[in-house]
């Protein structure tokens, strides 16, 4: 049967596939955001899945735990990333109406 | 095994849901439930340190701040039909050409390789027991402190972009909880629990999962309910108080980092008083990021409409 | 390769300072700008050490923490990073004494006096680690702090189109920043490392290195504003207050284009096939002429800086084919790795200079399109003089170290065979005339200017200082060639 | 699986797949509640009520499997906090819905 670190590898890069199909895509600019979070979802979940991987070859207790730190820094990078995006999007939409940015407008 | 497969295939479900449906609300709802089944992947994978910060950050937190940024954007620049799309065909090509890329990339790894050795021979040297606390506060702790600090930054950069009248004023929007109401008395029940459950949480990230950040938010989250259910105003940006407590975690870790320069070079922690000095940085930073993550989802202060 | 422990103090120095400033700065509301001061002066002194220390006793290394790579993290000083770090300190040291008085907060604190203080010294320590960390997570966490000070200080003015330029950098910033992590997040699955030395070591050209390496090129690309990904770039360097868009412009995209020459030149010296270092100095061939031919037809002055940024960020680019991969080993290899070296601090000062100047120019006259600029250099001599002084340096005109730049980079091309970047060197050095001219005729006119602000002149000697820097850089150009020599991967014979 | 159905393991074995199989049919039900009532209100009452009962049996099935007394507490916890969290939710969405279903007449 297929191993579960490779299962959730792939699932993770499906997943970055997604994401950065609507950030590219998506016209929204909360969307997009959304978008980001996916794809960084996705990034950390291929990530942990080689972890996963290298700690069962390696017969160690749990999953590598430096994949594991540093997954968490990158959740809270990517949340200070959105908190940041989200308050301009708000400024620009109070400033001048729009949820897309200029150029995105039809 | 069977459940791995549900469970990737659920994943990939809400994610596509969340990117490809209509309207910004139906995203967000599936963007939360992304976030929980990743968490459940996350333990699948034998990472509960990781489970928890997704759960508690990437689901919990992101989740609040994108929801109230809808309901705020409604009413900013609501309205009028128009194309949700641009360019879908380069994007797509972008995006499965990456996702190519990625999966022959993954399928060609070689033997694996990892840090789970190097970390249980040098663990006993880390003064903590769990491995990854030991990483994020000991080995790699430089890594964390910049994090402190990217919080810290955003959070200015978000005070930055308040009006230049409201400076001064309480962060966040006005909040209307009915007094007496629902919400009031959920706000009066939760936060003693959620405090102790918090702190529970910092304090077992020494030995077993848990730790700053994950405890750090559960506070953020007690203190958002206080705020949302009108028991606690939001703080004055300009309040002292407020602006060490921001402050603490980062001082506090950049302290030890220099007073590391007499035990040799910077950010050194001597392996018999390393367990001290870790939960000291841990419970400066456990307040900083309560602090920080509550005021981030609060956003820019705006005494001018509510909410 | 002395592991200093002891001697780590400066090399952290220059970015614990910075860090600790920023912290003082968030409490102290009202005091940011003497605690940015303090912070210059501080920091500058750490890197006049640490460059004593680097020119007497080689490549200093620190393993934070006392954990060597591949657990920790390790922090090199070498003469390129060392370079770069007084660039900045030497940049950063004026745009903090002209912030002073734009951001002064002495009538009570501020929105924009309280943001900005924090937001630069936490960009400054940000940029100083980009250069001296040699860890690619830690890379990644350093240009995540570059980009988020980087885009709220764009939007710190507060108007509608600043906020619309800020939103456009920080979705192509996250997009680049998404690729680069992908990429290490590969090189850790596939080497178990993120260390930069131990990956010169394991890397080799099986799938995972190459879709690393091309993702993490292709995200720092976006966040250098490379051709194709520049549309961000002007309009936030331009809408950003002047003393903020000296230092975006000057130093920010450097961070991630030394990440990426560490990354080619150090990390996978031979994964880089030749058509792909091709492919990097055509596109940034393609930057030199489009963004020139952009600045020719913009009406403020501000704009035409923002896209001779963009030109002459390409300039950079043409390291790759002349002394990457297989001109590795030729003699010419040591003069082009130096010459873009000398382009990239070279362009550093002019381009600061430049932006001070508009700052002050925009002070006096109250915008910057150039019709308003006419006959300025009659009361804002000094000014406009080092405005000028910077042309002569961006142009690569002789003594300016613009034109040891493209000397050494010409005479390497040429040696190599590839005539075409000599090419570029020259049309873009053409189309730099072309829109330098435009904004020199108007501040030379000799129209009587308009009512204007009196504007003191100890803030208009700064950019003055800055531009003489960059002329002395090429004037006196031994002493930093032979320091830029120390530590440099596979230093080839001195060729030329 | 027919050993284990023997002495105290088995039958504790059997009440736990009991439990949590009638727990599964609550969800199941509340799912369809949500799928076929006609307006809000009815699909709150729906959902609130059978998925908060459905997870009470799936607690009280997995306590059973608890191997210290600490774990069953935990359990617990969590179903008055779901509890809990499950009725705020419902009071405040249908409020909601009530203040929308005004405007929307006026």
């Amino acid at each position: 049967m297929i191993d579960p670190a490779l299962l959730y590898g792939l699932t993770g890069a499906a997943v970055v596939g997604l994401g950065l199909y609507g950030f590219l895509s998506l016209r929204h600019l909360l969307r997009r955001v959304l978008a980001f979070n996916v794809v960084g979802s996705g990034i950390f979940l291929m990530f942990g899945a080689a972890g996963y991987r290298g700690a069962v070859a390696e017969g160690t207790a749990g999953a590598d735990p430096v994949p594991q730190a540093l997954i968490i820094t990158g959740i809270v990078v990517a949340l200070a990333a959105t908190a940041l995006a989200v308050g301009l999007i708000l400024a620009h939409a109070r400033a001048t109406g729009r949820r897309t940015l200029p150029e995105d407008d039809t | 095994m069977l459940l791995d497969v549900i469970l990737c295939g659920m994943i990939l479900a809400v994610a596509l849901a969340a990117v490809s449906g209509l309207g910004v609300f139906r995203a967000v709802v599936f963007f939360v439930v992304h976030g929980v089944l990743v968490s459940m992947a996350w333990l699948r994978l034998d990472a509960v340190d990781v489970a928890l910060a997704e759960a508690a950050i990437g689901a919990g937190l992101t989740g609040v701040l994108l929801l109230s940024a809808v309901a705020r954007l409604e009413r900013l620049a609501g309205g009028g039909a128009w194309r949700q799309r641009v360019n879908v065909l380069p994007a797509g090509l972008a995006a499965a050409g990456v996702t190519g890329a990625l999966m022959w990339a993954f399928l060609g790894l070689p033997q694996p390789a990892g840090l789970g050795a190097e970390v249980a021979a040098a663990l006993p040297r880390a003064g903590v027991e769990n491995p990854v606390t030991a990483v994020l506060l000991n080995f790699r702790g430089w890594d964390t402190l910049l994090e402190s600090v990217v919080l810290l930054a955003a959070l200015v950069g978000v005070w930055a972009l308040t009006a230049d009248d409201d400076w001064g004023a309480r962060a966040g929007v006005a909040q209307h909880a009915a007094p007496g109401g629902v919400l009031e008395g959920f706000g009066r029940v939760l936060p003693p629990l959620g405090l102790m459950v918090g702190v529970y949480l910092v304090w077992a990230g020494a030995a077993g999962p848990g730790g700053a950040f994950q405890g750090g938010t559960v506070l953020a989250a007690v203190a958002l309910l206080l705020a949302m259910a009108g028991l606690a105003p939001a703080p004055r940006v300009g309040a002292p108080a407020l602006r060490l407590a921001l402050v603490a975690g980062p001082a506090v870790f950049l302290g030890v980092g220099v007073a590391g320069l007499a035990w040799g070079g910077f950010l050194r922690l001597p392996p018999d008083i390393a367990k001290p000095l870790i939960l000291t940085i841990e419970a400066a930073l456990t307040l900083s990021i309560a602090v920080t993550l509550a005021l981030l989802v609060l956003g820019r202060p705006e005494p001018g409409d509510g909410a | 390769m002395i592991p200093g422990d002891g001697a780590g103090g400066a090399l952290m120095a220059t970015v614990a300072l910075p860090l600790a400033g920023s912290l003082l700065a968030v409490v102290l509301g009202r005091h940011g700008a003497q605690v940015a001061g303090g912070v210059a002066l501080g920091v500058g002194a750490a890197v006049a050490v640490l460059a004593a220390q680097v020119a007497g006793g080689g490549v200093l290394r620190v393993d934070l923490g006392g954990w060597a790579p591949p657990l920790g993290i390790a922090l090199m000083a070498d003469g390129l990073a060392v370079a770069f770090l007084g660039l900045g300190a030497v940049v950063m040291a004026a745009v903090v004494a002209q912030a002073a008085a734009l951001f002064s907060t002495r009538g009570g604190e501020s929105r924009a006096g309280y943001g900005f203080w924090p937001l630069v010294m936490v960009l400054w320590a940000a940029l100083n680690l980009t250069f001296l960390s040699r860890d690619l997570f830690n890379l990644y966490v350093a240009l995540e702090l570059l980009t988020l000070g980087a885009v709220a200080l764009v939007a710190i003015g507060g108007q509608a189109g600043p906020l619309a330029a800020a939103l456009r950098y920080m979705v192509f910033a996250l997009m680049g920043s998404l690729l680069y992590l992908l990429g290490a997040v590969l090189l850790y699955a596939a080497h178990g490392t993120l260390d930069i030395d131990l990956l010169a070591i394991r890397a080799q050209p099986a799938p995972p290195d190459l879709v690393a390496a091309g993702l993490i090129t292709a995200g720092l690309a976006v966040k250098t504003a490379l051709f194709p990904f520049h549309a961000w770039l002007p309009p936030a360097h331009a809408g950003a207050p002047a003393p903020a868009s000296a230092v975006l412009s000057a130093l920010v995209p450097k961070g991630s284009f030394f990440i990426l020459w560490r990354l080619w030149f150090e990390a996978m010296p031979d994964l880089a096939a030749p058509p792909v270092l091709t492919l990097l100095a055509g596109l940034g061939g393609a930057a030199v002429i489009y963004g020139s031919a952009l600045a020719l037809m913009q009406g403020r002055l501000k704009m035409i800086v923002a896209y001779s940024t963009v030109a002459q960020l390409g300039y950079l680019f043409l390291v790759f084919p002349l002394a990457g991969g297989a001109g590795a080993a030729q003699p010419w290899e040591a003069s082009a790795w130096t010459g873009t070296a000398f382009q990239a601090l070279s362009h550093g000062l002019a381009k600061a200079a430049m932006f001070l100047a508009a700052g002050l120019f925009v002070m006096a006259v109250g915008h910057d399109r150039l019709e308003g600029l006419r006959g300025l250099a009659r009361t804002m001599p000094m000014a406009v003089f080092g405005f000028g002084l910077a042309a002569v340096a961006l142009l690569g005109l002789p003594p300016s170290g613009g034109f040891t730049a493209k000397y050494l980079v010409m005479t390497a091309a040429f040696a190599s065979g590839q005539v075409v970047w000599a090419g570029v060197l020259v049309v873009g050095g053409l189309l730099a005339a072309g829109y330098l001219y435009r904004p020199m005729a108007a501040l030379f006119a000799d129209a009587a200017p308009g009512p204007l602000t009196p504007v003191p002149r100890r803030l208009q000697a700064l950019p003055l200082l800055l531009a003489g820097l960059a002329i002395g850089l090429g004037v006196a150009s031994d002493a930093p060639i032979t320091f830029l020599a120390i530590g440099r991967p596979d230093a080839a014979a001195e060729g030329l | 699986m027919i050993d284990a159905l023997d002495g105290i393991d088995g039958l504790r074995d059997a009440a736990s797949m009991a439990l949590t199989g009638l727990g599964l049919a609550f969800f199941v039900a509340g799912t369809l509640g949500l799928v076929r009532f006609p307006d809000s209100f009815s699909r709150l009452h729906a959902l609130t009520k059978a998925d908060n009962l459905g997870l009470g049996f799936l607690a009280l099935g997995l306590a059973l499997q608890a191997d210290h007394w600490g774990q069953v507490l935990r359990l617990a916890l969590i179903w008055g906090l779901a509890l809990i969290a499950a009725g705020i939710a419902a009071q405040l969405v249908a409020r909601a819905a009530l203040a929308e279903a005004a405007r929307r007449r006026r």
